[in-house]
């Protein structure tokens, strides 16, 4: 088995453990840690692909490893995005939950 | 079995563990650690396929950029950790996804066996037009040439995070200055590596993304390295945090898809059509969008790591 | 000699694969970001060594890279960790 | 000249082999933190600087040459400062500020 079969398995691998997390975990930080495996798995069905275009003295095809450069560009953009909304989310449901601590000793709240 | 062998599997069997060990740890932070660690093995698992540009991007941004902003949100989340198990998945649930997650890994598995042997390739086609743009690095070219509109919407697409991260400000915060990294006073070790190291990262930066045109490395593997030389200085507070009202902040921002732009729309007059170079100043124009390039990523980068404007600001 | 460098590169490999079992089993967090610290210098000296033994261009370049971002994930820590308890 | 070279290099990564060996067993073995950070920076030092050492003869280029010990010279200071910073940290964790 050659390092790049490997890689390619260890790929699809990732891509199940990402699933798998992404189904199970409660926390929304932990999910986008599993969307990242997912991400970097199918960047790893990549680089396999890219070597299996190794043709005539070249080490692989650099086609699919340009994408994989964009890719982790771009999949770093949307973790930044995810995260900042995260974080807000997190910070208005801090600040609710004190107005409503705060209301509660003059009218009776009603929690959505 | 070679010794290569032997090390290419351990390393798969160490990515998979420590990727198993994110998904099933009990803390957030142990997770993110582990996380961390997940794309420095990565890196090595693209150095050993043959894909240094990859490897040095994972590198530069793994074990950079990401660590940073995960940690962050992990110790600001941590409240939230306790007591947030509202949802918690059942056993049968459990059952069920790790079921359908094994089917898609035999599924995958299982195709990537069957197709032994040669694919399709373009690695020929790839390099037939190198000496055209005088580069040396196939990537490079693909990145920068046949499929520039590629790269180019990719920076758009970063600027877009930004701007989507900073929309998430408080109203009365917007146009300030992001809150600061460190929540008390940094060491004194950590103040002097960051007056030492960016000296050595500016020029390795400038290095790898001068490099990229013949060998691997690129503009955004020196951008992603300047970028996190950048919050070592703000992690020590060298420097506050800018205010993202600031007009120098935007242009430096907008500077790298811009030059390209005006570069492709050039391609009109000076060459055959839109991004396209001519060929006596190929060269010379990719390494000029490059280095706008390099400076929007290293802006770029850290402000999406600072999160959304959290201090008002002086002219808001 | 190639070989001999590979075998090292693999002894280092799985040296500090094993000392990853801090990262599982802690106890505080800072015991985990050693752990990690101790990957990363493994993973420098891997590249080098493969670098030298294959002749992978660019893989002496990632090096550099980690060897310039080393520091960089157990000062992410320290700095955004929390004050009192680094459980 | 190029078998006493050789056998230089293989004397010097083996034994920065072995002190990444020896930083690992002393992470994994000893009792408290601050030890395994000590543990921890025989590994960044030693192991790294000897594999270094051992590796500049087979260097091709002068480029080469310099590029391994830029990587050492760097890694030297990253592994300093984390063992003060983090020190500190478990420091700041045993006793904390009244």
């Amino acid at each position: 088995m050659t390092a790049t079969t490997l890689a390619g398995l260890t790929g699809a691998a990732l891509i199940g453990l990402g699933l798998y997390g992404v189904l199970v975990n409660v926390h929304a930080l932990r999910k986008i840690l599993a969307f990242n495996l997912i991400g970097s798995g199918v960047f790893l069905v990549f680089g396999l692909v890219a070597r299996r275009g190794a043709v005539a003295g070249f080490a692989a095809d650099p086609v699919p490893q340009a994408m994989v450069i964009t890719g982790i560009v771009v999949a770093f953009s949307a973790t930044a995005l995810a995260i900042g909304l995260l974080l807000r989310l997190h910070e208005r449901r801090v600040e609710d939950a004190a107005a409503e601590s705060d209301n509660r000793s003059d009218n009776k709240s009603d929690k959505t | 079995m070679t010794v290569l062998d032997l090390l290419d599997t351990g390393l798969a069997v160490l990515v998979l563990a420590v990727a198993a060990w994110t998904i099933v740890a009990r803390s957030n932070f142990a997770a993110v650690i582990g996380f961390m660690t997940y794309g420095l093995l990565l890196s090595l698992v693209w150095a050993r396929i043959a894909a240094l540009d990859v490897a040095i991007t994972e590198a530069a941004i793994g074990s950079g950029v990401t660590g940073l902003l995960l940690i962050g949100a992990a110790v600001r989340l941590r409240a939230l950790e306790k007591s947030d198990t509202a949802g918690q998945v059942g056993g049968l649930g459990r059952v069920g996804a790790a079921v359908l997650s094994v089917l898609v890994v035999v599924a995958l598995a299982a195709v990537f066996l069957s197709a032994e042997g040669q694919g399709p390739s373009l690695a020929p086609e790839a390099a037939r037009h190198l000496p055209q743009f005088g580069l040396g690095n196939p990537i490079t070219a693909v990145l920068m040439a046949y499929r520039a509109i590629d790269t180019m919407l990719e920076k758009v697409v970063l600027i877009l995070a930004v701007i989507g991260v900073w929309s998430l400000a408080p109203d009365g915060a917007w146009g300030g200055a992001p809150a600061n990294l460190s929540l008390a006073e940094p060491d004194p070790a950590l103040v002097y590596l960051a007056r030492v190291l960016p000296p050595f990262g500016i020029v390795v930066s400038i290095y790898i993304a001068w490099v990229g045109a013949s060998e691997p490395g690129g503009a955004f593997q020196g951008g992603a390295l300047l970028a996190a030389m950048a919050l070592v200085v703000l992690m020590a507070r060298l420097a506050p945090a800018p205010e993202v009202g600031r007009l120098w902040l935007r242009l430096v921002i907008v500077s790298g898809p811009v030059t390209f732009l005006a570069v492709g729309l050039l391609g009109f007059a000076i060459a055959t059509g839109f991004l396209a170079y001519p060929t006596a100043y190929a060269k010379a124009l990719i390494l000029f969008i490059e280095a706008f390039m390099v400076l929007s990523i290293a802006a770029m980068l850290p402000l999406l790591v600072l999160g959304p404007p959290k201090v008002p600001g002086g002219r808001a | 000699m190639a070989e001999f460098l590979l075998a090292a590169a693999g002894l280092i490999v799985a040296t500090v694969a094993v000392g990853l079992v801090r990262i599982l089993a802690g106890p505080a967090d800072v015991d985990r970001t050693m752990a990690a610290q101790l990957l990363g210098t493994g993973g420098v000296a891997t590249l080098l060594l493969v670098a030298a033994a294959t002749e992978a261009r660019g893989a002496e370049d990632a090096a550099l890279c980690l060897a310039l971002l080393a520091a960089f994930a157990s000062i992410a820590f320290v700095v955004a960790a929390p004050r009192r308890d680094g459980r | 000249m190029s078998l006493a070279l050789d056998l230089f290099t293989v004397v010097a990564v083996v034994l920065g082999a072995f002190f990444f060996l020896a930083g690992t067993v002393g992470l994994l073995r000893f009792p408290d933190s601050l030890s395994r950070l000590h543990a921890l920076t025989k590994a960044d030092n030693l192991g790294l600087g000897l594999i270094v050492l051992g590796l500049l003869p087979q260097a091709t280029s002068l480029l080469g040459v310099l590029k391994l010990v830029a990587i050492w010279g760097l890694v030297q200071l990253s592994g300093a400062t984390v063992a003060q910073v983090v020190a500190s940290a478990i420091r700041r964790r045993q006793d904390p500020p009244s």
